[in-house]
């Protein structure tokens, strides 16, 4: 099976939605195409077809580590999409839906992409297509946050560009006839220019880690986050910085071709740290439980790249961390979005006592706390646990010290928020305004899905599961 | 039926209880208690008989095999879990019943049945995932047990405080367990002494079960948890919860290599935590806390006799850290029956009269005699007064402290202060109580709420009764104790295997029970004398003053004043007094507050500086997007920095 | 002999890059903006040796057309809708930012050394170029507060990564090089909705007023 | 059989020799001060009376307030059961009986002050408070004494462990021990045993509202426990196991009347203290005991 589909399938459900007439009925075009998506994807991930070392796309080994989690996370999202927009239902969803799915195939483009620039072109497109996203409030506060959100993410994909040329000119200036996948480029190793090699990975590594949100240039995601619908987040948190990272994956590939590894080791290790630092001090303070899941997405982007650091083991645990947060961060994101729909604020200043009020959301809500700060037997708790033994099998003692303490201080920050939110007397405001919300099947039973499938990945992580990942080490990888 | 069987009954039954009891109290007991006697069951079997019960799954948990063990050690706390387990479960039906926390009590009856089996789940587990998965669920679930009554705020609070100590210890156990696996390449626990690499990963399972334990510097968390939680939740903290700190600390100093000065370490905490524990608690006015630091005084005790045994292992397998590590064992069950008493006492006063203050107490002995009777007998056995069970394994402690001291080597130099310290520790301990017991249930009552008060029903009693009993039995008989403890000693050391009993327990027990007999004999005699000479009822003798009132008492601060003295360097309270100015003063004020010392004056700065950081790095998000981009910049220029210097190595 | 005029544009561009600096009035940001990318326009057609390539051509039309005119315009109408003239009191004063564009051309030509060029390139002023146009577009990201000023910043940024993309026209597929161009103008187009939006939200195109999220 | 026989030989030994002692006191302290004083057998004729007395209880009191004494005097019995007289050994003597000795006394005292908390009176709540807070201090100084005998002789047991010490050791012990002696006893200069200001006491004030036959068994168990610290104190440090059987009994009760004797003449001589100063005749007491403690290893290594 081509592994086009995963692409045209979902655009031509945006096209569809695009002209479909019904604002009432359109939502559902989102679950009916995401489930093709995951069922498709999954085919793939069964019997994925070989890649030609020349492609320009291919569900290789990456894609088929990643993609799947994607689409997964997508459908979910969806499917709470619907009754989200049900209750919205005063605001058109035109846009809206279309472009949830045009994300989606650009999602499947930029996580199938094996050429630098093609990458590239995905990943902008994707920022691009969630910016009427983030403002589908309207609120002059959702406006600040996309324009914000728009000149970060530029100001990060244009550098990432500049690194495209340079290792594109890297290769030119080492003999190479300009083919810039990443094939061609891994292949040429060695005979890339030192100098246009490593100016390519800082100025790709700042490019690709803004549209992560690593720290410094995270500081799009609290105001992107806080402000855009919860299933935005929930699709920017689980997919775009997916892309991003896994670009990050394959350049640092060919970086390590070209005999560098270690520096870009050594970057990634510090900025995973830094990011992770950085982000449990802001923890430490929030008052906005969804600026707080932006922040702990920070945290968890600095996992990963630690995990990216590792080599070997670290990234097939980062592979697994992709999974297990995007997963559980969904089901917070969800249940965050109910709360924060029936409270009228996401501000613990003025929200109190959900447990009353909303009690199945603010249970969803607590247990996903617990799961993302790893509590058993979640999956967060065993990708971090794989990713802290792979630290310490690689001498990393001091590194795991830090890992460790940022973890701390990330639960007290997050306890403090959570808590905060859900025990207590509820003040009157928020009573009256949580009367109008209700904990319908169709906004609880989307986040405890997900929530059961990070207990479910946790516990029997599937064989099959783990070979992806461990496949994704050997051909990025290559123990010399 | 094999071990194998029961414990897989008592998680079947136990499971039901999480799933039946929000809904079905009565049924919800019977399966607990159900569970709780398959549990003691099977922990007896293994302790009466001779082989350990191990069992691997075929299946996978998380990447790893189900690997459960149940040997002497671990059988010896499992016996443990279960009477408290049940006991609290029959308490909790009416001491957290339906009717007062319509809310809670269905919460409560889940979570109880949840701790109880995480806490089985730790005690088997021989993989370090699993091992830790069952810590987790056990913090979590005693989380929530603690915030039953989670509409006030000092419970809240004190959740939160508990929550974020325990996570300290995970996050230490976090790094041991994945060092370990490391190490030794998997993640199967069992004996690996040989291995003498690992043996600094003591240290790092010290910390991590040190706080659970609330060994003296880390046991922050205790008080206030104890004191705030529903008092059948105290119980089952203080009486077995925080003994899976000891549990950790004992089982893996018993399985790992241990340094040279893990002896010392262990057995300096457990003298510190043993002394300063309990001048904390003398110091108390609220009965529960006092309480919570006598638990930390305990911990201490248990802690001398493994850090004796530790010590004895270092210098030559000496007979007797076996004396010193049954002494420490046995004092984790006698410990884990007396305070459950004593906190189910502390439940039934505070059920009756709603205060913990001992100063609003006094006088109810008169209204609920049980409930006094009970607790004073919980008061000697705590106070370690023969002829209980706390006598008998504080006895074996020193018994082995003497041995090492007149061993004359080098353990002597930590025994003799321990030792010391102990009996200080001792009499401490029994000016602790014999104030409690007075403040709360002798003289007259102070407030309306103490006038007022009523006996307990039966539901509270029972438990009550059922742990006095226990006390007694192993005060009375403690040589048939004595086989158990033994093969747990065993399963610790496998070197230590005597047949014949280091101590003579049978003649301490038949002293004890002579001293019983004549202990009612003379009680009885001396009143049948006074009624037959005549018994006169008179007013307190108050040099002559006339109209005595409650207020005159003498009060529980005033009582510890003197200690209080001797330990202010420590305890630093905070008075606040008026004195009486005049001829004729119209009042005079006096308050005191005695203060968590090491949390409000140690950690308390710290987590200041710690928010003040977060604070002034929080400033950097001031939403100017100029600023914003500057970042990224100044990142951009930060990586390339390290990557010069990384190219130019 | 294209060279040397190739030069003479990149040169012509750089000053451009100054007069974005010091210009304090919208509009002349704007010309200023437009007239580069223009200049940017031509240069391929330029470096051109062998064969004249259609494709070529069209990239040159494309970003003549898109960065001199359509943008430009759209920020027109934006400024217009705004009804705003002049930049007031940037974060960044105007001799300061000339100060800075101009020490970082030099640092750019000093920077460009460091990096080893292909014999036909070292000639060429591409690099410094580059590198001087993204300074510049820098500057004016983090120095001016008004939004189009910084949509300019951002677009002189893209003409620099267009001028580095130079180097790559012949051995880059096209693909990329339309794929950067459809981005800019899309990203642009967006920027110019957002930028009419902010106007609307918040009559003013002040970023200062754009911090109520904050920590 | 004849091991009640035993029992009983020796209860009626100690309860009945046990007055003799304040008795003594008394006298030393009357010819001290140049008068004649009551007679030696006064507390016999006290004692004899209270038994016969009816008994006054507080109304606050709870049948603790008769329960208390009765332990207490049985704990202190029991405990004089465990201690050997000289040549005779004791009853009952088992490893470790020198704890379960110290820990009947701490029986006793828990006993007593609960039966003094039981009036609510605060005079009776000070003096217990008094009596539990110094015996902290009193319990340390016991353990170091009791350590260093069981380091001189390597046992645990009390007919073994009271072969004395010698030179600076026994010194150090006899000092420490009788400091101990008299501040468990409640003697000058810790308390005074016939002063009548209530504020100034520690025992007596635990015993004000008691009468009739509790009363008597406080008075003879406090009496008791004098006898059991003289008797420990002699054999700590007098040399008696080389004598023989009539010689080491002469010698026991020769040192415990010099012991009463001594008492007594402290008492005479003596002010009380003032109670900040109790706690460091206390911690004195101590050290001397660890001292003899560190002196008993010393000679026990060379």
């Amino acid at each position: 099976m081509n592994p086009l589909v995963l692409i045209i399938v979902p655009l031509v459900g945006a096209g569809i939605a695009a002209v479909w007439p019904s604002n009432r009925t359109r939502p559902w075009l989102l679950p009916v195409f995401g489930l093709l998506h995951v069922v498709l994807a999954f085919l793939l991930f069964i019997n994925s077809p070989v890649v030609a070392p020349g492609a320009w796309l291919g569900f290789d080994p990456l894609a088929r580590a990643v993609l799947p989690a994607v689409s997964l996370l997508f459908l979910v999202c969806a499917a709470y999409g619907v009754s989200y927009l049900r209750i919205r239902s005063e605001r058109p969803n035109r846009v809206f839906v279309a472009l949830l799915l045009t994300i989606l195939g650009l999602l499947s483009a930029g996580h199938q992409a094996r050429h630098l620039g093609l990458l590239w072109i995905a990943t902008e497109a994707v920022t691009l297509a969630a910016v009427p996203l983030l403002h589908f409030n309207g609120t002059p506060r959702a406006f600040e946050a996309t324009w914000k959100y728009l000149l970060v993410g530029g100001t990060g994909i244009a550098l990432s560009l500049l690194g495209s040329f340079c290792l594109g000119y890297a290769s030119l200036h080492g003999g190479g006839k300009g083919d810039l996948t990443f094939a061609a480029l891994t292949a040429q190793g060695a005979g890339l220019s030192r100098p246009w090699v490593l100016t390519a990975w800082v100025l790709l590594l700042v490019g690709y880690g803004t549209k992560m949100g690593l720290a410094p240039m995270h500081t799009w995601k609290p105001d992107a986050y806080g402000e855009a619908p919860s299933i935005v987040g929930a699709v920017l948190a689980g997919g775009v910085t997916t892309v991003a990272f896994t670009a990050i994956l394959r350049v640092r590939a060919v970086i390590a071709a070209a005999g560098e590894g270690h520096i870009a080791d050594r970057t990634l290790l510090v900025i995973g740290l830094f990011s992770m630092l950085v982000a449990a001090l802001f923890l430490l303070g929030t008052r906005d439980f969804k600026r707080m899941l932006a922040y702990s997405s920070v945290e968890h982007m600095g996992i990963l790249s630690i995990g990216a650091a590792l080599g070997g083991a670290g990234v097939a645990a980062a592979l697994f961390h992709v999974w297990s947060n995007g997963l559980t961060k969904g089901a917070l994101f969800l249940s965050a979005g109910n709360i924060r729909r029936a409270a009228g604020s996401p501000s613990m200043d003025d929200v109190r006592g959900m447990s009353v009020l909303t009690p199945r959301s603010a249970a969803i809500f607590v247990t996903g706390m617990f799961a993302v700060t790893a509590l058993p037997p979640f999956g967060p708790f065993f990708s971090e646990l794989q990713v802290v033994r792979a630290a310490l099998a690689s001498g990393h003692g001091i590194a795991t010290a830090m890992f460790l303490g940022c973890l701390l201080l990330a639960f007290f920050g997050l306890t403090r928020v959570v808590f905060g939110i859900v025990d207590g007397r509820p003040r009157p405001t928020t009573r009256r305004n949580a009367q109008r919300f209700v904990e319908t099947a169709g906004v609880i039973v989307p986040p405890l899905v997900l929530l059961v499938l990070s207990l479910w990945l946790g516990l029997f992580t599937p064989t099959i599961l783990r070979e992806a990942w461990l496949a994704v080490v050997a051909q990025l990888f290559p123990t010399p | 039926m094999t071990p194998g069987e029961l414990l897989l009954l008592a998680a079947v039954s136990l499971v039901a209880g999480i799933v039946l009891g929000p809904w079905l109290s009565r049924i919800w007991l019977a399966f607990t208690l159900a569970g709780a006697t398959a549990g003691l069951t099977a922990a007896l079997s293994v302790l009466l008989g001779a082989r350990d019960w191990e069992w691997r799954s075929a299946f996978s948990l998380g990447g790893e095999a189900v690997h459960l063990r149940l040997d002497g050690l671990s059988a010896m706390f499992l016996a443990l879990l279960c009477v408290v387990g049940g006991a609290g479960a029959v308490y909790a039906r009416e001491y957290w019943s339906e009717e007062h926390y319509r809310a809670s009590a269905p919460r409560g009856r889940a979570w109880w049945s949840a701790l109880l089996s995480s806490m089985g789940l730790v005690l088997l587990c021989a993989n370090g995932l699993h091992f830790l998965i069952g810590w987790e669920l056990f913090t979590v679930s005693a989380f929530f047990l603690v915030t039953l009554g989670r509409q006030r705020p000092e419970v809240r609070a004190a959740g939160r405080l508990y929550l974020l100590a325990s996570h300290v210890g995970t996050v230490c156990l976090f790094a041991f367990f994945s060092t370990l696996a490391v190490r030794t390449g998997n993640w199967d626990l069992g004996p690996m002494r040989e291995q003498a690499g690992l043996s600094p990963l003591f240290w790092i399972a010290l910390a991590g079960f040190g706080v659970k334990a609330g060994v003296f510097p880390l046991h922050v968390w205790l008080p206030s948890a104890h004191a705030n939680a529903p008092s059948h939740v105290s119980a089952i903290m203080s009486g077995v919860a925080i003994k899976m700190g000891i549990y950790g600390i004992v089982r893996f100093s018993g399985w790992l290599p241990v340094p040279a000065a893990a002896g010392w370490v262990v057995m300096g905490l457990g003298a510190t935590s043993a002394l300063l524990g309990i001048a904390f608690a003398f110091a108390q006015n609220d009965f529960k806390r006092l309480l919570a630091y006598c638990s930390v005084e305990n911990i201490g005790v248990i802690l001398i006799g493994g850090g004796g045994a530790l010590l004895a292992v270092t210098h030559g397998d000496a007979p007797w850290g076996r004396l010193a590590l049954a002494g420490a064992l046995l004092h984790v069950w006698n410990h884990g029956a007396f305070k459950a008493l004593l906190f189910f006492g502390a439940g039934s006063v505070l059920h009756a009269t709603g205060t913990q203050e001992m100063s609003k107490l006094g006088g109810l002995w008169r209204t609920m005699p049980w409930t006094a009777g009970l607790f004073v007998v919980g008061s000697l056995a705590v106070s370690g007064l023969p002829p209980l069970n706390g006598f008998v394994s504080e006895w074996l402690v020193y018994l082995g402290l003497f041995d090492a001291v007149t061993s004359k080597g080098p353990a002597a130099w930590a025994a003799t202060p321990a030792a010391i310290m102990l009996a200080m520790a001792g009499a401490l301990a029994m000016a602790s109580f014999a104030k409690a017991g007075a403040m709360i249930f002798l003289g007259t009552p102070r407030t309306q709420v103490a006038a007022d008060a009523h006996e307990s029903g039966m539901g509270m009693r029972g438990p009550m009764l059922a742990l006095t009993g226990l006390c007694v039995m192993i005060g009375f008989a403690p040589i048939l104790f004595w086989p158990m403890v033994s093969r747990a000693v065993e399963s610790w050391r496998p070197a230590w295997t005597a047949v014949e009993t280091p101590a003579p327990l049978a003649t301490l027990g038949s002293v004890h029970v002579g001293l019983a007999i004549l202990v009612m004999a003379a009680v009885a005699g001396l009143w049948r004398m006074a009624h037959v000479n005549g018994l006169r009822r008179g007013l307190t003798w108050d040099c002559g003053y006339a109209t005595p009132l409650a207020r005159m008492q003498y009060t529980s601060a005033s009582f510890g004043g003197i200690v209080a003295g001797w330990f202010r360097w420590l305890l630093q309270p905070e008075r606040k007094m008026r004195r009486p100015r005049g001829h004729f003063p119209a009042e005079a004020i006096r308050l005191e507050h005695i203060p968590e010392t090491v949390l409000e004056r140690i950690i308390g700065p710290i987590s200041v500086t710690i928010i003040q950081v977060s604070t002034s790095v929080r400033r950097l998000q001031h939403g100017r997007l100029q600023f914003y981009i500057l970042y990224v910049v100044a990142g951009l220029f930060a990586l390339g920095a390290v990557v010069l210097l990384g190219a130019a190595q | 002999m294209s060279g040397g005029t190739l030069n003479l544009l990149i040169g012509l561009a750089m000053g451009l890059n100054l007069l974005a600096l010091g210009s304090s009035r919208l509009p002349s940001l704007i010309r200023a903006m437009s007239l580069q990318g223009v200049v940017l326009g031509l240069m391929p057609l330029l470096m051109e040796h062998e064969t004249l390539d259609w494709r070529v051509f069209a990239v040159a039309l494309a970003t003549m057309v898109g960065k001199g005119v359509i943008i430009p315009g759209l920020l027109r109408r934006a400024m217009r809708a705004a009804n705003i003239e002049r930049e007031i009191q940037p974060f960044l004063g105007y001799v300061p930012s000339l100060l800075l564009g101009a020490g970082g051309t030099i640092a750019a030509v000093a920077l460009a050394r460091a990096l080893p060029l292909l014999p036909e390139h070292t000639g060429t002023l591409l690099v410094p170029g580059a590198i001087a146009s993204i300074l510049t577009g820098f500057i004016l990201l983090i120095g001016r507060v008004k939004a189009i000023s910084q949509v300019c910043g951002y677009l002189i940024l893209e003409n620099g990564i267009y001028l580095f993309g130079l180097l790559l026209i012949h051995s880059t597929p096209l693909l990329v090089e339309s794929g950067i161009l459809l981005d800019v103008t899309v990203g642009v187009f967006v920027i110019g909705i957002i930028v009419d939006r902010i106007q609307r939200a918040f009559d003013s195109l002040d970023t200062r007023k754009l911090t109520t999220l904050r920590e | 059989m004849n091991f009640f026989l035993e029992i009983i030989l020796r209860l009626s030994v100690w309860l009945l020799l046990a007055p003799l002692l304040p008795g003594i006191i008394n006298k030393v302290k009357a010819w001290v001060a140049g008068r004649r004083g009551p007679p030696v057998l006064q507390l016999y004729y006290d004692l004899a009376k209270l038994w016969r007395k009816g008994v006054v209880l507080s109304t606050l009191a709870s049948p603790g307030f008769v329960a208390g004494p009765a332990v207490a005097w049985v704990a202190l019995t029991g405990a004089a059961m465990l201690m050997p007289l000289g040549p005779a050994g004791s009853a009952l003597s088992f490893r470790g009986d020198v704890l379960l000795l110290i820990y009947l006394l701490a029986l006793a005292r828990f006993c007593t002050a609960w039966a003094a908390m039981e009036t609510g009176s605060a005079f009776e709540g000070m003096g217990a408070a008094r009596e539990v807070s110094y015996a902290v201090l009193a319990e340390a100084a016991i353990i170091a004494a009791v350590l260093s005998l069981s380091v001189q002789t390597d046992s645990v047991s009390l007919v073994t462990m009271l072969s004395p010490s010698t030179g600076a050791g026994a010194v150090l012990l006899a000092a420490g021990l009788f400091t101990v002696l008299l501040a468990e006893n409640c003697r000058v200069p810790f308390d005074d045993p016939n002063t009548h200001l209530e504020l100034t006491m520690i025992h007596e004030v635990m015993v004000l509202d008691h009468s009739g036959p509790p009363l008597a068994a406080i008075l003879h168990g406090a009496s008791v426990k004098l006898l059991l610290f003289a008797v420990l104190l002699v054999q700590a440090v007098l040399p008696m196991g080389e004598l023989s059987s009539a010689a080491a009994a002469g010698t026991l009760v020769a040192g415990v009347l010099v012991v009463t004797v001594g008492v007594g003449m402290v008492e005479s001589l003596m002010a009380r203290l003032a109670f900040r100063r109790v706690p460091l005749l206390l911690t004195t007491a101590f050290l001397l005991c660890l001292f003899a403690l560190l002196v008993a290893w010393k000679g026990g290594a060379s």
